[in-house]
């Protein structure tokens, strides 16, 4: 179990106030809300980039102590972001990219995403967005994550991507038993993707 | 807060760093001097040093508390100088205070202008380069900035002297007035347009390559794209949008470039002669004249400072994103 | 479809412009010129051994000729022999005084990067003290302490240098360090140090390249400035500086040649340096327009 | 009120060593209170496209083929035809992130009223058209909200009064509501007599807003026509998998990958993924020239 | 870009042809300087060898440097035991303020020099001075501690004005800058680094000057001045010989190159163990070209020098002592020395080779070409000669073992140009004085009696052994003597040539005798 409790965050001031979310193993919780409803702090914090002000996250009923380098569950959760293009070394090819967690499982995990050898020894720029938020799909899979928070990972994206993302996804959570935590603006989506959605609220007007 | 309440107390901030920093130079100048190996009282005796009885030098060391600690010497200073006495200046014979007076004015007469100069080349010519890119307009303006930039500014200075001054002898060749002229705006200007012209040109290159970047580089940005999807014409397109965006970090520049600007103003004023600090300043570090070294170090760097929170407060008024906390 | 005619799009002076035509014309012209310099300067000393101080009085003042190409100046020295290690000696102070300062101003840089916080702010804070005093004025201090030398000149550019170095690797540093790919690499499990062998450094590393190269000019130019004041490379050495100063009282008696030979050398080194940093920097920036093609 | 006619437009990029062909051989009309959305995945050369009528292609761009915009070949027009009478005049530009396509250290107001100057229109009206209150147009551009500065764009886009706009996958990273109110805003436009070219990937906004959509792949048009029939009766097997991605349909994707652009197969590019490609595929398929137009050797 | 268009233009229209072909009577004059005086104050220093502009001494050298009287009514007089010096004032002096010049004025300046609160720097020419008494307001009485035959010389001292000074704290007085005195010319405005203004004292005692305005530039930078005279901006500077050479065929200029007792010479250390022995130091004086030094550096604009006597002090000089350019005697001498050539070319003695470092201060540009041109010709003589840019301290510091390019000397009297640099009293010693721990007791002997005695063919007998000690056991390698060169428009009567000594700026110089140029008409 992913716990977030009271979680207060932000940077210089919180733009979450005592917000708590749990995520199940197996199960996919949605996290809908207006741009600027603070979903994607709360996913760093969940995701142990981002240390909250206030606020413990459990994971598995671990309390965690520490977070980004000192966070010593690290490795139990997945990360995906936003915009892919960011999201990678620009230095690595997708295959460096894939293997950096650590893993020797770059061809499985390549194609569990479908990503060609061809594709694979290409670099961020060479590639759509499409290709490679699959990679990075493909990153956050390696170290076999217990949860998964993919935070807006289909703006960029079109409806086939993001059905065979959603879909590769699933399939991993059949087969592990993983938590997802599935932000997006997209209700549509999240009403088909989630088993349930929480929404947060949008922010009080400065 | 308002805006200006925050570009107040940012202008506070910075002026409050400002004070540690120029104790820190002036204090870190004055252990360096003393450590130098130039000996002000040899200086002081010049060629009469030979044949000057031992006893005699050593009288002198006294008198002039040369040979006291240097912290001493330096809280000597600091006390005076927060007084506006910044003490006599050894090797000019004079209080520092008449030094620096006698000479800002033609320092800041130099710069000025030769700055302003340079600023409105760089703009021009970095525009029109970025304009006409690949042009053979933009590969001469480059080009020749490449050059100068390579070159040395007193290189430059001596070509310039000896093709305007020397060949030609279309302008003097330095100093600021001819002969035993008075002072007079028209013997001034024309004295004034050489060491100008070789500051400016020494430093318009910077400018210009830097306008034309940062242009090129904002032609593809989104809101210049916007601008000319909008059908506004090219000239309000680089005008009104491009070249207000591609300025900004130009204004943070602008003070980080100070200090080269002070560097080539003090190049120049040795190759011409003009009576300005820059050369007492070159006097001053050779003779280790504690009170006038530190005096116009403490002022260069004072002026930088100063330039700095200029440019960022001319940032933060020109740029309404910036954060004015940090 | 090979009948269909194509035409350019339309040409704006807005346009980004096409992919810089290969640049070659940079590239090629900048690489023969420092590689004929490279060669000059370590190959000629082992056939003419240059004497510093050895001076024929009897030559002094002599135009170009076939004896001496670039004539010979005020003590009969030969300029183009002069001009060889004085090229030597600029870029062996370039290279040396750019490489110390890269290497101390990424070391400070990349830990006031890296470590941030109140240790980055009273670094920078110093790194902004030091660079309030023009360079030049503080390299003439250090040139004075340690009196004019070799070594002193090295000391004194690396001294001045090094904040801007500092500079670009800690802004740089700070900049990676808020993109998502370094947050991916912690989520990865990446220690700190592996973001910052991996991914910091690396990206740096370019930046800091070639702004050393881009430094070597500038070293180059600080030591002739130094030699111009008299607080360079003992007058007598061979260095460009030493020569365009003994070269100006010879300019005002129709002497040309011994400023005009080391004053274009350098130039046109250094516009080989900076030609070839360019092209470097151009491949470094790949701006590619992905989005409009793929 | 004119037409806009895109009659066999290619457009390529010269790259080192490759050929990027982006656009192949697309026709098009648009015509005056109609909207057609142009759907792809993002890379098969739909924003090559609105770029090239816009005469905002690269310096490398090669294209072929006409664009005809009443009397003017958008084309073969130059820049400076285009910014003199084209752009803001006849088309209005409707940009994604609208916010960063605002000159950031002016006002909106300022933005607005220069615009207004040079297209002789009137910048209070088209404020208010947009819904946007004289206190919104005082602020900066990162001052605004995401729906402010999609209203400060459209203001905009529309003070020259241009008959055609053009909208560059306006929806993209924005919330559903804000998704809404824009294409609301964009049939009201339509509504009023204005053709709008929406170009996107968002298939299930296409369907909301459009009279007419054009499916692209691979720089081709592979489907085009009433929006209805090529979400629900698609006649190409890639927009049948497209539709069916939808997270409220079947919300499977179609396997495989997009060609390379420098690298298009001879034949139907689409024939390497599709279940019901046969030899035929081989042979490059032409788009018919019915209302419901389809490029594939075999239609569903 | 209109608008800078516009600035462009303002800005050439704005400069007038700096041509400088000036019209009307040459009532004023533009100097170029080398250097700056640090003040005017003679007590500190200021012009003590007369020629002072500003100042007149008890005495005054004509163009042979022949002392007059000044101040005084007629050439100040020695008691027979050489230790009372008297000197009787004219009484129609005033000073510029208006005050009347008194013995008390006198007594004041010399009083003042020796004062150890006062920071001068010509104290040490004092040295022999007991005491100065005013015997009545017209008379001046000087006691020396030991005789002092020169001393006459040094009363050429300007003569302050005691009442300005009494109780100020003379080392920062405003005096300093803008000082009262008797002589000539006012000093109108200062600017520290810039220029001096004098203007014509219209009640000077010898005589209003026909040149009523004086400009004085200082540019300290050869080139700069060369620069500047050559765009028209000085009516006369002085310029490195080759510097002055561009002006050979120039109409309306004039070259004048004013022979100076002003030296430059290698010290040699004779406590180094290679130079320690008469031969080594001979052998170096002989390999040296004293003469192609003259050519190629300095234009022709020379003496060579062999002993720090000037051949301009024609009394004493002994051209018989000049050293001859002679590469054969000298690698004779060292061989016999015991420092033969090894396979290489190089010298060695008992395995140790010769070498002998050769420093020059670093600023210096024709002492960097003498070293040089010096060391060259060391070199050639098989010895390892280094050369290295120093400071003057430095060289001080390592003048045991190190050979120093110096300079000075003044043409007034053999005793100031030799005394403190040769006498072995001054081995050792803190300071510049016998840098090269100079030891031979045939010259101290000779120097002693020369300086004590007042007899003039006594003294010449003695400085005549000295120059013969000297040559046989020289302790320096003396290179030249040079020739202070200048470009004067050709616009005045008047100029007369004068040896000169090292110092040659607003004193001294070409323009020695300013006061009484005239314009051509």
């Amino acid at each position: 179990m992913l716990t977030g409790l009271g979680i207060t965050a932000g940077y210089q001031a919180p733009v979450i106030t005592d917000v708590s979310l749990t995520v199940h193993p197996g199960q996919t919780v949605g996290l809908a809300g207006p741009s600027g409803s603070g979903k994607s702090t709360l996913a760093r914090v969940l995701a142990l980039l981002h240390k909250p002000f206030a606020g413990t996250v459990e994971i598995d009923g671990e309390t965690v102590t520490g977070f980004r380098f000192r966070a010593a569950q690290r490795t139990r959760i997945g990360v995906l972001f936003q915009q892919p293009r960011l999201s990678v070394d620009p230095r690595f090819t997708l295959r460096q990219a894939i293997a950096e967690p650590g893993g020797d499982r770059v061809g499985e995990l390549a194609d569990l995403v479908m990503l060609t050898d061809d594709l694979l020894g290409r670099r961020p720029h060479e590639v759509s967005d499409g290709q490679l938020q699959r990679a990075c799909l493909a990153r956050a899979l390696a170290l076999n994550p217990r949860y998964l928070i993919c935070d807006e990972m289909t703006t960029m994206l079109d409806a086939s991507t993001t059905a065979a993302l959603v879909g590769v996804i699933r399939a991993y959570q059949r087969e592990s038993g993983a938590g997802v935590l599935a932000i997006s603006h997209d209700t549509t989506l999240l009403t088909r993707w989630a088993d349930e959605t929480v929404r947060l609220s949008a922010p009080l007007p400065r | 807060m308002t805006r200006g309440q925050a570009i107040g107390r940012l202008a506070l901030r910075r002026l409050a760093f400002a004070v540690p920093v120029l104790l820190v130079v002036s204090f870190a100048l004055f252990v360096l001097a003393k450590a130098s190996p130039f000996d002000p009282i040899e200086r002081y005796f010049g060629v009469r040093i030979i044949g000057a009885s031992p006893e005699r030098v050593a009288q002198l060391r006294a008198n002039w508390g040369v040979d006291e600690p240097v912290v001493s010497q330096y809280w000597a200073w600091l006390r005076h100088a927060v007084t506006g006495d910044l003490g006599d200046s050894l090797s000019l014979q004079q209080p520092v205070s008449a030094v620096i007076g006698d000479r800002l004015g033609w320092t800041v007469l130099l710069v000025s202008v030769g700055f302003t100069l340079a600023l409105v080349l760089g703009l021009l010519l970095g525009t029109l380069a970025a304009w006409r890119q690949g042009s053979w307009l933009d590969r001469s303006i480059t080009g020749g900035c490449y050059a100068l930039e390579a070159a040395p500014v007193f290189w430059v200075g001596l070509a310039v002297l000896y093709v305007f001054a020397l060949q030609l002898r279309w302008l003097p060749g330095g100093g600021v007035t001819t002969g035993s002229e008075p002072v007079s705006a028209g013997g001034v200007a024309a004295h004034l347009v050489l060491p100008v012209a070789v500051l400016a040109i020494s430093q318009a290159p910077w400018f210009v390559l830097f306008v034309r970047q940062n242009l090129l580089e904002s032609f593809t940005q989104d809101h210049v794209i916007g601008a000319r999807a909008r059908g506004l014409p090219d000239h309000l397109v680089v005008s009104g949008h491009a070249l207000r965006t591609s300025l900004l970090p130009f204004l943070t520049l602008l003070g980080a470039r100070l200090p080269e600007l002070i560097t080539g103003a003090l190049l120049v004023e040795t190759v011409f002669s003009w009576p300005g600090i820059a050369r007492a300043t070159v006097e001053a570090a050779l003779n280790v004249d504690f009170a006038l070294l530190g005096a116009l170090t403490v002022m260069a760097t004072g002026v930088v400072l100063v330039g700095n929170l200029l440019a960022d407060v001319l940032y933060a008024l020109a740029d309404p994103r910036v954060a004015l906390d940090g | 479809m090979a009948d269909l005619t194509w035409r350019s799009a339309p040409r704006s002076r807005l346009t980004a412009a096409s992919p810089p035509r290969s640049p070659k014309w940079r590239l090629l012209p900048s690489a023969i010129v420092l590689g004929v310099v490279a060669l000059v300067v370590l190959v000629v000393p082992l056939f003419a051994e240059l004497n510093e101080q050895y001076v024929d009085l009897a030559i002094a003042n002599q135009p170009p000729s076939t004896a001496h190409l670039f004539g010979t100046d005020e003590l009969g020295r030969d300029v183009l022999l002069r001009c060889v290690y004085a090229l030597r000696v600029s870029l062996t102070v370039g290279v040396v005084a750019a490489v110390i300062s890269a290497v101390a101003g990424t070391a400070v840089g990349a830990l006031a990067g890296s470590i941030g916080g109140w240790f980055d702010r009273i670094l920078m804070r110093v790194v902004d003290a030091i660079a309030s005093v023009p360079h030049l004025l503080l390299g003439i201090v250090i040139v004075a302490i340690l009196r004019p030398s070799l070594s002193a000149v090295i000391i004194s550019i690396a001294l001045t240098h090094w904040l801007t170095a500092a500079r670009i690797v800690r802004s740089e540093v700070l900049s990676l360090r808020t993109r998502p790919f370094i947050d991916a690499a912690i989520a990865g499990g990446a220690s700190r140090t592996q973001v910052l062998t991996r991914h910091l450094l690396p990206n740096v590393a370019p930046q800091v390249l070639l702004a050393t190269t881009l430094m070597v000019p500038h070293a180059v130019w600080h030591e002739t400035a130094l030699s111009f004041l008299g607080l360079g490379l003992p007058p007598h050495a061979a260095s460009i500086g030493n020569m365009i100063n003994d070269a100006q009282r010879s300019l005002l008696i129709g002497g040309w040649w011994m400023s005009l030979a080391p004053g274009l050398l350098l130039i046109i080194t250094t516009l080989a340096v900076s030609g070839l940093s360019g092209v470097w920097r151009d491949r470094l920036n790949p701006k590619r327009r992905t989005e409009l093609t793929w | 009120m004119v037409n806009l006619e895109i009659d066999r437009v290619s457009v390529r990029f010269a790259l080192k060593g490759a050929t990027v062909e982006a656009v192949n051989d697309v026709s098009l009309r648009i015509r005056p209170g109609e909207c057609v959305a142009l759907v792809g995945e993002s890379g098969c050369g739909k924003t090559v496209l609105a770029s090239a009528l816009l005469g905002f292609l690269p310096g490398n761009a090669e294209t072929s083929g006409s664009a005809r915009l009443g009397e003017i070949d958008l084309l073969a027009a130059t820049d400076h035809e285009l910014a003199t009478t084209v752009r803001g005049r006849r088309i209005g530009l409707i940009p994604q992130s609208p916010a960063s396509h605002l000159t950031p250290v002016r006002t909106a107001r300022s933005q607005l009223e220069e615009a207004a100057r040079i297209l002789g229109g009137d910048a209070r009206q088209a404020a208010e058209r947009a819904g946007l209150l004289p206190e919104h147009l005082d602020r900066y551009p990162h001052e605004l909200s995401g729906g402010m500065a999609q209203r400060v764009a459209n203001a905009l886009a529309l003070v020259g009064n241009p008959p055609l706009l053009i909208a560059d996958e306006p929806t993209t990273g924005l919330d559903r509501d804000l998704v809404d109110g824009l294409l609301d805003e964009f049939r009201r436009l339509v509504d009023d007599g204005h053709a709008v070219l929406l170009i996107t990937h968002d298939l299930a906004a296409a369907h909301r807003v459009a009279d007419r959509i054009a499916v692209m792949y691979a720089g081709r048009i592979v489907e085009a026509g009433p929006a209805h029939e090529v979400l629900d009766a698609s006649k190409h097997p890639y927009s049948r998998g497209l539709a069916n991605a939808l997270p409220e349909r079947d919300f499977l994707p179609i396997p495989g990958q997009p060609p390379l652009l420098t690298d298009l197969p001879a034949g139907c590019a689409f024939a390497p993924r599709c279940d019901q490609a046969t030899a035929i595929c081989e042979d490059r398929p032409v788009l018919t020239d019915d209302p419901h137009a389809v490029a594939c050797h075999r239609p569903c | 870009m209109r608008r800078a268009l516009l600035l462009a233009v303002v800005l050439l229209a704005g400069c007038s042809s700096p041509d400088g072909s000036t019209t009307g009577p040459a009532t004023s004059i533009v100097i170029g300087a080398g250097s700056e005086p640090e003040n005017l104050n003679p007590v500190l220093g200021y012009a003590p060898d007369g020629a002072a502009k500003i100042f007149d001494g008890l005495v005054s050298r004509d163009a042979s440097l022949a002392l007059k009287p000044a101040l005084a009514q007629e050439l100040p007089t020695a008691s027979a035991d050489g230790l009372t010096w008297t000197a009787k004032l004219r009484k129609d002096i005033t000073f510029s303020d208006g005050s009347p010049l008194t013995a008390d004025d006198v007594v004041f300046t010399y009083r003042s020099v020796v004062d150890k609160k006062v920071n001068s720097t010509i104290a040490s020419r004092f040295d022999a001075l007991a005491g100065v008494v005013a015997k009545d307001p017209a008379t001046v009485e000087f006691t020396l501690s030991y005789p002092y035959a020169p001393f006459a010389q040094q009363l050429a001292l300007g003569i302050v004005p005691a009442a300005r000074l009494t109780g100020t704290d003379i080392n920062s007085a405003p005096f300093n800058t803008a000082p009262v005195g008797t002589g000539p010319y006012t000093v109108e405005t200062w600017r520290k680094g810039d220029r001096m203004v004098l203007k014509a004292n219209e009640k000077y005692w010898g005589g209003a000057p026909a040149i009523k305005s004086v400009t004085v530039v200082f540019v300290p930078d050869d080139n700069a001045r060369a620069t500047r005279m050559a765009a028209g901006e000085f009516d006369g500077t002085v310029l490195p010989p080759k510097l002055a050479q561009t002006y050979r065929d120039r109409s309306g200029y004039k070259i004048v190159r004013n022979p100076s007792a002003d030296y430059r010479g290698l010290g040699i250390p004779s406590e180094l163990p290679f130079t320690s022995s008469p031969q080594v130091r001979r052998a170096i004086n002989l390999g040296i070209n004293r003469q192609a030094m003259i050519d190629a550096v300095l234009a022709g604009s020379g003496k060579p020098a062999s002993t720090p006597i000037s051949p301009y002090l024609k009394d004493w000089y002994d051209e018989k002592t000049a050293f001859t350019f002679d590469v054969a005697e000298a690698e004779k001498l060292l061989d016999e020395a015991g420092w033969r050539k090894g396979a290489d070319g190089k010298r060695a003695k008992d395995g140790q080779a010769a070498k002998l470092p050769v420093l020059y201060p670093a600023p210096d540009v024709l002492r960097k070409e003498l070293a040089l041109a010096a060391a060259s010709d060391i070199a050639k003589l098989g010895i390892d000669a280094p050369v290295e840019a120093t400071t003057f301290d430095i060289m001080l510091q390592r003048r045991k073992e190190a050979a120093s390019v110096w300079g000075g000397g003044d043409p007034y009297d053999p005793d100031t140009a030799a005394y403190t640099l040769l006498h072995s009293k001054y081995a050792g010693q803190d300071g510049y004085v016998n840098m090269t721990l100079y030891k031979n007791s045939t010259v101290d002997t000779a120097l002693d009696t020369a300086r004590r005695s007042l007899d003039p063919a006594t003294r010449k007998q003695a400085y005549h052994d000295f120059q013969e000690a000297y040559a046989a056991d020289p302790g320096w390698a003396f290179l030249v003597f040079l020739d202070h060169t200048y470009v004067v428009r050709d616009r005045w009567n008047g100029q007369e040539t004068q040896v000169e000594p090292h110092d040659h700026g607003l004193v001294h110089a070409v323009w020695w005798n300013l006061e009484r140029w005239t314009p051509k008409p």
